[in-house]
């Protein structure tokens, strides 16, 4: 049992905090789920990438530090007490890259990361289909075979970031006589503004574009953009919504930094103490989620990996970050209604967490029937 | 005792949801919330044609009031079906200014509850001052024994409970919370009233709701009532047809004196009241179009409904509005300051768990602005808050008891 | 929309209240889960039943005050404000009554209630059996036909009040043949001193024998305790159940008095900040729960009837009696361990209140089945 | 970095199981409850060869210590295996007197700790003064700006961390919360230390648990240890295996001075870690019976573990109590005062929360004092609230917080 950083990791923390207070904006960007917003943020990735710092944990060839686990977490954490803006990065680096490294070609690597990288790409994801939401297995957008590559049609939705995005990635269904619907997808890349897209923006709660509809008609893909194997993209898909559920998309850092600000709020509006015990309990929680993390990591380094205790994970940090607005909003009392409050755009995007990357629902059946081995039901 | 709906009541909220069903409200808050407030307006005339603006308001000045229980009746139709403007504001503006001219100042109601009641005035109202502080630990808290600092010492017995001489008790002390705290092991027995908390009281809102779409923007501070020439820049809420703007300084008094501040602590009352309907109905709606949509709704091949835990959560939820719904008509009988808390934070907290149900079970399509849905999602929680937060309702409650809580007649 | 009362009913509190006055022990009785206990409180019944106050809504030839639904509500809330002992006849006066009332012989009627009334005949319940919890239809235990009565053989459980009852009631498998488990049930008495019964106490959480266990051995039912038809029980108990969950268990006085208790608590505790919201909820919900059965009464009164919204009733009060509880617990602290501390035994009972009349997840099933129309799942 | 329990450790909590398992601890809880405690000194014994009771415990005194992360591990087996008597006590006397040893008060150590350590001493203690309040708010607040009233000067800071200077800081200040708080907008700036509060302190329990069993009965109050020589009537806990008793006034004096209140204070802190770890210990096995009755329980002729509210219900029990965990070992290895309230916090609602399923999931049997799974569902409330209630922890969760939480080495 040891939570003490090597010199190495206490020096990176240094070089990182150090940087941060000379870059981070000293007033929040705009919103980036807005068309000015995102061309911020993209200008920040760009920033960020010119001193190696947008994807610490990648190789140093595609522009990255070679960061270990521990390293990663601690940029994290300096990262979000920095107050630095969210990451429109987010999707492509936390999805499609880890799955690049564990399928993907030494082509495609050398191709696709460095854009990434420095958000000259950006990059949506294309899970969601109207019928298929939690159900990933009824997937029916198809991909049929073309000379040199793959025509895609049909309708995906609730594609996070494809309002103003210019890649996207996805399964598709290759094999429609395949034994099971799991088989027969393939995972693909594709262009946002090739020929045959439609993107259509939705407005979340707030009106905010955050994601879109994406209509395709014989989208052209040529097989370059085939990652893995086709007909294995299920297998592949599932490698990496484990991973979105779990170490990549919610760092402790988050946390840790937004605690700070509520108990920081609950200094300014005189310590109410009606909500002394909720105030404590996010500082208790996210310590609790770090400490989670380091634990997780720490097997993580030792060989182990991340399974069905990334449900664990995704339902805490989820209701977590629900309550933390809630508590906040409630310090605010009725000035809480105000769309320009600082903690009411960050309220709002909480409310999608119970829902996105396998709803709440589905994690505690996960969690039932895989870790407390709970006879199926029909649910 | 017969605590149910009477034929008239109930055909009441049948006409308005028939009428608000055929209106298409919902086009008239999306318009609402980006300016255009003339579907929204229809609907308004509408809503008097109905009676709804008349219902605070006593014959004298055009009305049938008071009636709070038809109030309540009509406030949760009017949450069911998102109506937007500022609804629990001019039926308080209704209930203000009738106070005010039964309190001896009956030349505002003599100007303006006529057209209140008929529909060409839609009204706004913000009561800024000594407006109820927001946490209930920071309200005052006068020397043991002592009355409220500035109304009427309370007759009766040796532990003073204001809400039983009367319906309509002075307003402010109990908009305040100052019932007189006599009991030993109150805090601070011996500092000024309010030593025990060093805490800001960051107060009411101080913002007027769609006051750039009201005719009369009705602003009270402390003793004074004045008619607002104009407002601040709108500012969105989290729910855009909820326009917020401050009022601006100065316009033209229109009644001053203690009767004033009374008046505002009884249409305080009014507006809390009739927000918690809202509430309740929101919530109702919520509700109902979450129960459809589970039953059409496949995944893994059968209807989301028939899974047990969305089906517990969703009894839950109507759990939480059925037992708020008979506060509300408690509370419209008596308009009690505890009464109306209460109901209050038992109707704005289970509004809100709708919104949070609905939220979840319709998934990612629940989460976009484009399904109606949004427009009852979004008026949850501002509801809850609005006229009274939950913290700020509880806290009332409290301050509100007397030696034993009490039966009906008890 | 009407809360006053007619003048008789103020008369009628008046009159229970001075009674009540007078009457109600200076200090509260031993717990009633106990043998000595158990006999000062049917001294207790039998000090009512005197003065007719035992049994007021019943007709006045079974010791009754022949009082409407309104009477009965106000008796219950000065019953429960004066601080008057537990109702040690509690079974038989609102599970076993309403059966004979409805479904009695008026010779059952004349036979059984007096002494009910009186306190001289204590009833437990006797529903449940060891493979038939919340799914009563699988109950096994039998009554085979004899010469002027019926013959019970079988094992039940949970039996409340019967380590020191002395009758009991339940149903019993008259016709194992019949097509449906519901059906070929029969409800029945019979004397839990009889030959052939065994009764072993069971202690609950805190130790003292709140239930037992029943082994019958062939004991001698006379036809004249048959309650309505042989094969008709389920459909009676139904009714009976129904009973339990609705107006006649959990009266709103008893949480109007539990509130104001907590309140006085609270205000000796130096109205602890923290807990204020909690406390506030508690009067809150009692208010709630007063006026909803205010609403259910005037329903009934205007001759309505209480169906599936019983089980929001059962739901609601179950849940609220373990949250005033464990506020009261929370409000003592450390003290709140005691076993000798007033709220402990009251917190220990209010423990098993979202397990029997039906658990709280069976409830919750109805609500959303019948109340809401949601498809039945496989649970 | 490398948070995880190593294989020696993993392979102590194993052997530990093992041997517990094999001990019938579910017959000496029960006869532990009714006065017997011959079956629970038996399991003391074991304990003692197991080096339980070496672990608070220094080498010069026959100890292997201090070692609170192997303390937390069988503390979670103890808590498992629900093992009755003065666990977190005696384990926590080791820890006063060992400290108070190395502030130069030996003389004790020498005495008593040979007989902690070998099993033949259980011992048992009280902090009575100046014991936590039970309150956060009631908890001394000194003026701004001052250090603590009686310990010595913080150094560090401008808003002083007195945990970040050492993993052994003055108990004192700590246990009672009294880190300064200089901010504005605390409570009552002004006003003497307790303004704010007319609040009754309700304080510690003020009673030893088991001294019938214990050998050592020590009690602390201010700044003077002394040994009880007897005890008052023994009061029955929810849980009848916790026996409680107030120690006699008087008796032996062994340490006079502000070491006393020092040590006391790092014993507090170690009794609440020790009592944490038996909550999420209690809350596993819990969690553990639940899951195995739920699997072979059948109602409408399916198990019970396959209706999705069981199974949810039981995935939220699982995620409150592996969340609990890391912050036990967390505590272990800072012993910082809002570390362990953090852990203690964390833990005691989880284990608690895991009996209130425990319970409503076996249903009626599961409410009999006949079924083992009583001896774990009686534990769970008294662990949450001994040493430091959930509220208390929280307040000093809250008063420990520097101007930003920080990470591991932030």
């Amino acid at each position: 049992m040891d939570l003490t950083h090597t010199a190495d990791e206490d020096a990176f923390r240094a070089e990182a905090r150090e940087w941060l207070r000379a870059h981070v904006p000293a007033r929040p960007l705009p919103s980036l789920e807005t068309e000015v917003g995102f061309a911020a943020h993209r200008a920040w990735e760009a920033e960020l990438a010119a001193d190696r710092w947008s994807v610490v944990s990648w190789p140093e060839r595609y522009g990255g530090r070679d960061a270990g686990i521990f390293r990663w977490l601690v940029f994290e954490e300096e990262y979000y007490a920095a107050g630095a803006p969210g990451r429109v990065s987010q999707n492509g680096i936390s999805l499609l890259a880890p799955t690049l490294f564990d399928h993907g070609t030494e082509e495609q690597r050398a191709r696709v990361l460095p854009s990434m990288a420095s958000g000259e790409a950006v990059w949506a994801q294309a899970w969601s289909e109207p019928e298929a939401g939690s159900d990933l297995a009824a997937l029916r957008s198809r991909a049929v075979r073309t000379d040199g590559g793959w025509l895609l049609s049909g309708h995906k939705t609730w594609s996070s970031r494809a309002a103003f995005a210019d890649r996207a990635f996805g399964l598709f269904r290759t094999d429609p006589e395949a034994a099971k619907p799991h088989h027969g997808l393939t995972y693909l890349m594709f262009d946002l503004r090739a020929p045959g897209v439609t993107v259509r923006p939705i407005g979340r709660l707030d009106g905010r574009p955050a994601f879109a509809e994406l209509f395709l008609d014989e989208v052209f893909v040529p097989d370059e953009d085939v990652i893995g194997e086709p007909g294995q993209g299920w297998r592949i898909a599932m490698a990496t919504t484990g991973d979105e559920r779990g170490l990549t998309l919610r760092s402790p850092g988050r946390f840790l930094a937004a605690a700070d600000r509520l108990v920081r709020l609950w200094r300014e509006r005189g310590e109410e103490p009606g909500a002394r015990d909720r105030v404590a309990d996010a500082v208790i929680g996210a310590r609790a989620y770090q400490l989670f993390t380091a634990a997780g990591a720490s097997r993580f380094a030792a060989g182990g990996t991340i399974g069905a205790e990334s449900s664990l994970n995704k339902l805490f940090w989820s209701e977590y970050d629900i309550t933390l607005h809630e508590t906040a909003l409630d310090l605010l009392g009725p000035e809480g209604e105000r769309a320009d409050q600082e903690w009411a755009e960050g309220y709002v995007f909480s409310l999608a967490g119970p829902i996105y990357a396998g709803t709440n629902e589905i994690q505690r059946d996960i969690v039932a029937e895989r870790l407390l081995g709970l006879p199926k039901g029909r649910r | 005792m017969r605590f149910l709906l009477t034929d008239e009541q109930q055909a009441f909220a049948r006409a308005l949801d028939t009428m608000l069903g055929a209106a298409d409200t919902a086009a008239a808050v999306r318009a609402w919330g980006a300016g255009d407030h003339t579907p929204g307006r229809a609907v308004w005339t509408r809503l008097a044609e109905a009676g709804v603006w008349s219902l605070a308001v006593p014959e004298a000045y055009e009305g049938v009031g008071p009636l709070p229980v038809e109030t309540v009746v009509a406030f949760v139709e009017l949450g069911r079906h998102a109506v937007p403007g500022p609804l629990a504001e001019t039926a308080a503006a209704g209930a203000l200014l009738s106070r005010l001219a039964a309190l001896g100042h009956d030349t505002p109601a003599k100007r303006l509850l006529p057209g209140i009641v008929g529909g060409g005035t839609m009204a706004t109202l913000v009561v800024s001052e000594p407006g109820p502080p927001e946490t209930g630990s920071a309200a005052p808290r006068p020397e043991a024994g002592s009355a409220a600092p500035d109304g009427p010492p309370e007759a009766g017995s040796a532990r003073p409970r204001p809400e039983a001489a009367s319906a309509t008790p002075d307003g402010r002390a109990e908009t305040v919370g100052a019932a007189p705290r006599p009991e030993a092991g109150s805090a601070a027995p011996d500092g000024p009233p309010e030593a025990g908390s060093a805490a800001p009281r960051p107060g009411a809102l101080g913002m007027a709701l769609d006051a750039d779409a009201a005719d009369a923007v009705l602003v009270v501070q402390g003793e004074e009532l004045r008619l607002a020439a104009g407002h601040g820049p709108v500012v969105r809420s989290l729910d855009p047809a909820r326009r917020l703007a401050r009022p601006d300084a100065g316009g033209e008094p229109l009644a001053v004196g203690p009767a004033v501040a009374e008046a505002a602590g009884y249409a305080a009352r009014w507006a809390a009241l009739a927000t918690a309907a809202q509430s309740l109905g929101v919530g109702l709606a919520l509700l109902e179009r979450t129960v459809s949509y589970v039953k059409q709704r496949s995944q893994f091949g059968t209807p989301i409904g028939s899974f047990q835990a969305v089906k517990h959560r969703l009894a839950d939820t109507l759990l939480a509005l059925e037992f708020a719904r008979p506060l509300l008509y408690g509370a419209a009988l008596t308009l009690r300051t505890a009464d109306v808390a209460a109901a209050k934070a038992a109707a704005g907290e289970a509004g809100y768990a709708a919104a949070r149900t609905a939220l979840q079970l319709h998934g990612a399509v629940g989460y976009t602005e484009e399904l109606d849905l949004s427009l009852w999602l979004r008026k949850a929680r501002p509801l809850r808050d609005a006229w009274g937060t939950p913290a700020r309702c509880r806290a009332l409650v409290l301050d509100g008891l007397g030696d034993r809580p009490g039966g009906f007649g008890g």
